[in-house]
């Protein structure tokens, strides 16, 4: 961690950046926040550890329209994040100054299942430890590092960060799990399961637009729920199909953009997993158009922008059963 | 419906409508003279499902099997196809069907050179 | 003080729910929210916060308020239904019973907002003591006793039996439909697991945050700060905090179209919206700062400056565990009094 | 809020025997914003268009909704008559009661409810019209042709001869094409180039007419009436303005081993060359790869030995801009490749040769100064096999599927002129089919086998073996005898299939003009619009749209002609209004629109935009509506609804689907 | 008597209007009946049909919803359907996985000169969807009203 603060120092006091994007300590080992520091003193409020699963791409598209160069840590997954976001022009790669920042897989603080959590021990980076020492108000208790990990670092998308100027600190490759093991499981379901799974989830949907709100593929300017454009309304609704309407819409729109960050689920206040509903479409084009990760290069056309003369027709669906 | 146009068609996977009559099956030949229903007939009989005179035809048996009316056919008709295809329904009417792929290991004897084994399948791939 | 063993509040609930709809803490794929109750919800009284606060109860996400209806050319006007009939709400914690008092200062003052009316005039609260605070909570800085709740009817777990105390004439009649399932109470147990409850809120982190600086004055002295630009940043312009909040009581009205009409109805709306207030000539509130501003210095200074000093955060923590950026009102709290502003 | 009239057709008993259209007009006025509504015999007859009118007069419509047969039909017709009575043609929607409802239902009150459901759609859509105007775009009166042949050529000197200045952009040295390299033409027998030179010095002596040779088209941007391309002049070495065309360069050029294009590389020439002796211009080009100056920096022969100092090793490629109002591609064709047909011994003996090879060999300028001769031994050939359809409707990826359609009339020219000028010499055709359909053809075709005793032979060749001897041994069937040929020959003809040239591709991408499976461009209507592409202001001359011999080339090289001036006409374009539009406050500039756009119709700039107040440079898509076809593809891959198209908005479709579903 | 008799579907029916639309009028010129419970929308192209439109659709009571387009290949707009293609494929099958039964919609290419592949594709497309019932599933996704 001292390394990235030395390094971002160096950089603002050089004035090759104008500001540094990253995460700010909070209350508590686990409330860090993303944040902007324009000068090296207020760096000392800087940190990276466990708990920074936070996707500083998105804050990138603002940063982009300032004035100078921004210095952003980025995580290995955050890279294809950025590579997305310049493909569609919405982050000028100009102005970022991208430290890639190693990674030994993020922590929620809502798996560390216990109450009155204290303080979390062993979260740090680099030295982050295998178990983790957490202290309550109501006693300590050890939890590994892995089962308090985000869903995603699971079915990690590797080490290598898509895109840098600079490399800083080691990575882990974290993947245990077959991303698409939960989407094919629901897929074996009888029709009546999937109904049922997807009504009890998504009743749950309060409407807050967070999943949309922190979503790096969903950088409208203003989104078509928030918009007159197709009398859909964006706030909840008296019939509540629109809910529904809503999670269709916005895996839709980000099909084929969606790098599969999984900051959708990682901050639904109601963890709905809503990264289902993206990885579904994942599979769908991987296994129809051909394997596609959005974001692994720049300038690449999308499998939704894209065609082949001899696609598979929408009837497949019906024949696959 | 003729039945056995039918198989032969199913057989052979051929479909003779595509034909255009150019002839240049029979121009490829090199048994021409020594059939009597030659190569670019073979087509016509199927289309007009005459395949008794075709089953019954010497063709089959002084056919050479060499392709070369499959190989250069423009429409992708393949009378070669065909006429191997008729000798199939031939030993079938004479009631020896199918040879399943499970029986193949037992009929094989030890004294079967592997290549013949090899050289059918290659050829009747394609 | 009467009580009732833990094992039984089954019988409890069905007899409550044969007078009164019920609604109480109920887990459903793997969250606890407010719910209406049946025999097979999954009644959870242990989960500490609900996700959403109860306010639903009485000022829901969505309601109906008329409807317009095209006949021969003519329109024709349904008012809803107001609420007509008694329910329960069981389980309320201490900071949330604080928070339908926020939200009665609002829709209750003149004029008063009939639906609500209709909804508080029907509604029994039975509220629920809090027995394991968490790390989140500050609800004593706002003078709320977590162990002491309001409400119409007060409870306390201790050990395998629910304490019940009967506080309101409300009270008193649903403590009468049920009286067969209660028995006389020792209320010194209950005292005990009170000081327990306390001597745990004393050592939570934030339950001796200071408020100094913040009230009606606020509204003068901060809303110039420089402090805003720093601490907005990092926020997604997401309604989470809005949403799970107790006292947020902003809501948006909106018609949809039936086909031959229109349905009136409102629904909560959020002030971190970019559309909130928006107007036929725009927005008032340009930014994500000055929204951000403007949900602090609501519930901090504009609110206390119209109800005689009284603050609209309760102190639930909700939007301390909820922000996807983790903000909250405890971080802008603390920076002012950084600040010492 | 719109004031509706509602029109309900009867169509004579068409729609009335099975729709309650008095049923329609009382349900229509129970609609919001219909203040009108009345049926009528036939709304689209004169009397029907008044009614109309005196509707828009007297009740102030704003919207109409005509419940009639589909909009396919008369949806114009009505459209045209409420501009008539001055209301916004775009007002008007139809409710196809028809074909959708009348025709195919039976019981009355079945239509009945779906006509009213149908109109029902339609004034929920009318609701949410909005008048649209046709835009304008004006129009840059020059033309550009793609291609010197024949077709370029013709459609060229038309172009210029109704007044507009016209570039020809070819590629070789020299304008003529494929004509100028033909000895004779069927079914006259006219040299081919006494009929082709004229036309060729004609174009280069047009005032309108300029002509770029050894250029190429390097980048194509813009729309109809306003096109801007890049033509890339390739350096040729000599001096065009100084060079006399004396050919001394020529004949001193001691590089002499270049296989000879012109001659199909049957003989060679130097390394600066003209490609004929009548090119246009007669100005040489240094072949910089074969060029001993260029590969070895010495030599400098054509340098010293010309006189007008026209030699200038210097020369760079240049590229020039030009604005055009229309485009026209006429790029004309080549011989497939025969690299795949083995049996036929092409490659393998010299004296197998295709037609196109026969057709210099016959020709006086050609390798062997018009003598029909071997190629191997230079001995005449008694015994000439020719064989049709080589690749030539060929279902697999040897050939092509389709007939090449001059192959059987250039075969009989062939055939005859050999037993015209050798009579001692046999010739026979293996054919599959003899199609000759064309004026005079037939007639052709039967005098050469019955004047000139061509044997002409019903079935094909399997197989051509070169024979030790030096001649060949062609095996091959009569289907009419029965009898399998082995036929002795000293010399065997191809009627090698033709294709597009294999440049199309970079052309059609360059236009956006789609291509068929053949490489063949394709047209705006395969019967309607022939010499159209579907891209506006791209028009097809020549074999690049399909094969065809010369006088339907020049036949098809004057439409295109006709369409080009129909263009360049008219000053000002009328575009169509239902076109795709951007709303800049949503736009957030990602082009996936433009990604799908088939008619790169859509383009990014930076603007200052006032967002209710917040004013910031943003990149927004800008729709070109003059390119836009209104296909919509962009509206759904927009994810904030920014895209949205007129006339079929989102907001319309939906209103449609919610009246449907109500 | 059994439901499925009196079971009277809405069917929405987005046609494009090149060949699809065109194909539709064919069938009515030609008297080709289809059940009256389809009603066509005109549409430029198969790629202007938004999901959401589909959505819609069946949140304001469609039973099924049918969208027909040029034959991949011939589109007007040479490209267009072979994006409302991928769209369409991707959109059915998200509905599978929620649990909607899979045909309730579809697509089909019909050209202008398949009047009777129209007649036969509703005939069949109605059918299927009497089968299927009323549209229950997509109506509970109304949550909690």
């Amino acid at each position: 961690m001292q390394r990235l603060i030395d390094r971002a120092k160096a950089l603002l006091e050089s004035g090759e950046v104008a500001r540094v994007l990253g995460w700010r300590k909070g209350e508590n080992v686990w409330d860090v926040e993303p944040a902007f520091f324009a000068s090296p003193e207020e760096l000392s409020d800087f940190v990276y550890n466990g708990f920074c699963g936070a996707n500083l791409s998105k804050y990138m598209i603002e940063a982009s329209k300032l004035e100078g160069k921004t210095l952003v840590f980025l995580k290995p997954c955050d890279t294809y994040s950025f590579n997305q976001l310049t493909t569609e022009h919405r982050v000028d790669r100009e102005t970022a100054y991208i430290v890639g920042v190693g990674c030994k897989g993020k922590l929620k603080i809502e798996n560390i299942d216990a109450k009155g959590i204290l303080d979390v021990q062993g979260a740090g980076y680099p030295d982050a430890s295998e178990i983790l020492t957490v202290k309550t108000l109501y006693g300590d208790k050890e939890v590994s590092y892995k089962d308090a990990m985000l869903e995603r670092c699971h079915v990690c998308k590797g080490k290598e960060h898509m895109v840098y100027d600079e490399l800083i600190g080691e990575s882990v490759d974290t993947c245990d799990g077959d991303r698409f093991a939960e989407v094919a499981k629901i897929e074996a379901m009888s029709p009546e399961e999937k109904f049922a799974y997807f009504q009890s989830e998504l009743s749950k949907c309060i409407r807050c637009n967070a999943c949309r709100n922190v979503c790096p593929a969903c950088s409208c300017r203003k989104c078509v729920f928030d918009s007159n454009k197709f009398d859909s309304a964006q706030k909840a609704n008296t019939i509540s199909f629109e809910e529904k309407m809503f999670h269709i819409i916005r895996a839709f729109h980000v099909a084929g953009r969606c790098t599969d960050c999984g900051e959708c689920s990682r901050v639904c206040p109601q963890g709905i997993p809503l990264h289902l509903f993206n990885r579904k479409f994942i599979k769908d084009i991987d296994s129809l158009y051909g394997t596609w990760q959005a974001g692994a290069e720049v300038d690449a056309r999308g499998p939704l922008t894209n065609f082949r003369t001899d696609d598979a027709e929408p009837s497949i669906v019906t024949k696959r059963g | 419906m003729n039945k056995q146009a039918e198989l032969i068609k199913e057989i052979s996977g051929v479909n003779p409508l595509k034909c255009m009559k150019c002839g240049k099956c029979s121009a490829s030949c090199p048994s021409y003279n020594e059939m009597d229903i030659k190569p670019h007939q073979f087509v016509s009989y199927v289309q007009n499902e005459d395949i008794e005179a075709l089953t019954a035809s010497k063709s089959l048996y002084k056919c050479l099997s060499c392709f070369a009316c499959v190989e250069r056919c423009p429409r992708g008709v393949k009378p070669g196809k065909l006429i191997d295809a008729a000798r199939q329904v031939v030993i079938r009417q004479r009631g020896q069907e199918y040879l399943s792929p499970d029986e193949v290991p037992e009929l094989l004897d030890e004294e079967t050179p592997q290549q013949l084994l090899m050289s059918a399948f290659r050829k009747y791939r394609r | 003080m009467l009580k009732i063993k833990r094992s039984d509040l089954g019988t409890l609930f069905a007899k409550i729910a044969e007078n009164n709809e019920l609604y109480l803490p109920v887990k459903a794929a793997g969250k606890t929210n407010f719910a209406a109750w049946d025999q097979d919800a999954d009644v959870d009284l242990d989960t500490l916060k609900t996700v959403k606060s109860p306010k639903d109860a009485f000022f829901p996400q969505s309601e109906g308020l008329y409807s317009c209806d095209r006949e021969e050319g003519k329109i024709k006007i349904t008012a809803e239904k107001l609420q007509d009939a008694p329910f329960v709400v069981f389980g309320i914690r201490a900071c949330d019973v604080r928070g339908i008092a926020v939200l009665d200062k609002v829709f209750l003052s003149q004029p008063v907002d009939t639906y609500y009316a209709a909804r508080r005039e029907h509604g029994i609260i039975v509220s629920y003591a809090c027995g394991a605070p968490e790390t989140s909570c500050f609800c004593k800085v706002f003078g709320i006793d977590a162990a002491q709740p309001e409400g119409d009817v007060v409870t306390w777990m201790v050990g395998e039996d629910l304490y019940w105390d009967a506080k309101t004439e409300k009270g008193q009649k649903l403590t009468a439909q049920v009286a067969e399932l209660l028995t006389e109470a020792d209320a010194a147990l209950v005292a005990a697991e009170q000081e327990k409850i306390r001597s745990i809120i004393e050592k939570l982190p934030n339950s001796h945050l200071s408020l100094e600086g913040w009230g009606a004055e606020a509204a003068k002295t901060r809303f110039d700060s420089p402090i805003w630009e720093q601490l907005y940043k990092p926020c997604l312009a997401c309604g989470t905090c809005t949403f799970v909040c107790p006292t947020c009581q902003c809501y948006d009205i909106k018609d949809y179209d039936t086909g031959n009409g229109v349905k009136r109805y409102r629904c909560w709306d959020s002030c971190m919206y970019s559309d909130f207030t928006m107007m036929a000539h725009g927005n008032n509130r340009t930014s994500q700062m000055q929204r951000f501003r403007q949900r602090f210095l609501h519930k901090l200074a504009y609110y206390p400056a119209n109800n005689d000093g009284m603050f609209s955060c309760v102190g639930c923590g909700r939007c301390v565990d909820k922000c996807p950026s983790h903000l909250n009102i405890v971080k802008v709290i603390k920076a002012f009094g950084k600040e010492g502003k | 809020m719109q004031r509706i009239g509602v029109f309900v057709c009867h169509c004579g008993s068409n729609i009335a025997a099975t729709v309650d259209v008095k049923k329609v007009v009382e349900m229509a006025l129970k609609e919001q914003g219909v203040v009108h509504a009345e049926d009528y015999p036939y709304m689209c007859s004169e009397a029907g268009q008044s009614r109309i009118g005196e509707a828009i007069a007297q009740k102030g419509l704003t919207g109409i909704v005509v419940c009639s047969c589909s909009p396919r039909m008369h949806e114009a017709t009505f459209r045209k008559a409420a501009e008539r009575y001055g209301l916004n043609p775009y007002m008007v929607e139809i409710a196809n009661i028809r074909e959708h409802c009348s025709w195919i239902h039976k019981d009355m009150a079945e239509a009945t409810e779906k006509a009213t459901i149908l109109m029902r759609a339609a004034v929920a859509k009318v609701h949410l019209n909005a008048p649209l105007q046709a835009g304008e775009s004006m129009v840059t009166k020059r033309a550009l042709v793609i291609g010197g042949g024949i077709a370029g050529i013709q459609t060229a000197i038309d172009i210029a001869d109704a007044g507009y200045k016209v570039d020809i952009v070819e590629k070789t040295p020299s304008i003529g094409g494929r004509m100028s390299q033909l000895d004779k033409t069927f079914p006259t027998l006219d040299c081919s180039a006494c009929i082709l030179t004229p036309k060729m010095v004609e174009a280069a002596a047009h005032e309108n007419i300029t002509i770029h040779t050894y250029s190429e088209v390097e980048k194509v941007s813009g729309f109809v009436g306003n096109f801007t391309v890049d033509i890339r002049k390739k350096a040729r070495m000599v001096d065009i303005d100084k060079c006399t065309g004396c050919g001394v360069c020529q004949e001193k050029c001691p590089s002499k081993k270049t296989p000879n294009e012109f001659n199909r590389g049957l003989n060679n020439r130097s390394a600066i060359y003209t490609p004929f002796a009548q090119a246009i211009p007669n100005v040489p080009v240094i072949d910089t790869t074969a060029c001993i100056k260029f590969k070895t920096g010495k030599c400098g022969v054509c340098q010293k030995v010309c006189q007008a100092g026209a030699i200038d090793y210097t020369q760079q490629d240049e590229i020039i801009t030009e604005n055009y109002g229309a485009i026209v591609v006429a790029t004309g064709f080549d011989t497939i490749k025969l690299d795949k047909y083995g049996e036929y011994a092409y490659g393998q003996s010299k004296d197998v040769i295709t037609s196109l090879e026969l057709e210099r060999v016959m020709n006086a300028a050609g390798p062997t100064k018009g003598h029909l001769e071997r190629l191997s031994d230079g001995k005449a050939p008694k015994e000439i096999v020719f064989i049709q359809c080589v690749g030539s409707r060929c279902s697999d990826d040897r050939g092509k599927p389709y007939c090449s359609k001059i192959c059987c009339m250039y075969t009989a020219k062939h055939a005859m002129l050999i037993r015209d000028k050798y009579p001692d010499t046999n010739v026979t055709v293996f054919y599959i089919d003899v199609r000759t359909p064309g004026k005079n053809f037939d007639e052709f075709y039967r005098r050469a086998v019955e004047d000139y005793g061509v044997n002409y032979i019903k079935g094909q060749v399997g197989k051509v073996i070169p024979q030790a001897d030096g001649s060949l041994l062609v095996q091959g069937v009569d289907l009419l005898d029965q009898k399998q040929i082995l036929k002795k020959a000293d010399m065997v003809v191809l009627a090698t299939a033709i294709e597009p040239n294999p440049d199309v591709r970079k052309i059609a991408t360059m236009l956006t003009a789609s291509i068929d499976t053949n490489n063949f461009l394709t047209e705006a209507h395969p019967k309607l619009r022939p010499v159209e592409s579907p891209t506006a202001g791209v028009f097809l001359s020549g074999v690049r749209q399909g094969p065809k011999d010369i006088p339907e080339t020049v036949a098809q090289a004057g439409a295109a002609a006709v369409k080009v001036i129909g263009l360049l006409a008219k000053d000002k374009l009328k575009t169509n209004p239902c076109t795709a539009k951007s709303d800049e406050l949503l736009c957030n500039g990602c082009s996936q629109c433009a990604n799908v756009c088939p008619y790169g119709a859509i383009s990014y700039e930076t603007k200052l935009i006032n967002d209710h107040g917040i004013r910031e440079d943003r990149r927004v898509a800008v729709v070109n509506s003059a390119l836009c076809q209104g296909c919509g593809a962009c509206t759904v891959t927009c994810p904030s609804g920014a895209m949205d198209l007129q006339g079929f908005s989102n907001r319309q479709i939906l209103a449609e689907v919610d009246a449907i579903c109500r | 008597m059994s439901m499925n008799t009196e079971f009277r579907p809405t069917i929405v029916a987005f046609c494009c209007n090149w060949c699809s639309y065109a194909g539709a009028d064919l069938a009515g010129s030609s008297r080709l009946a289809y059940p009256a419970d389809v009603k066509i929308i005109r549409v430029p192209c198969s790629c202007r049909v938004n999901p959401m439109f589909i959505l819609r659709a069946f949140e304001k009571g469609a039973d099924g919803v049918i969208l027909c387009g040029c034959h991949p290949g011939d589109c007007h707009y040479s490209t267009g359907n072979y994006y409302a293609r991928r769209r369409m494929t991707l959109l059915f099958s998200m509905l599978d996985y929620l649990g909607v039964e899979n045909g309730r919609t579809r697509v089909e290419w019909v050209s202008a000169a398949e009047g009777v592949k129209f007649s036969e594709t509703m005939n069949s497309f109605v059918e299927k969807i009497r089968s299927l019932g009323p549209n229950v599933r997509l109506g509970d996704l109304r949550c909690k009203d």
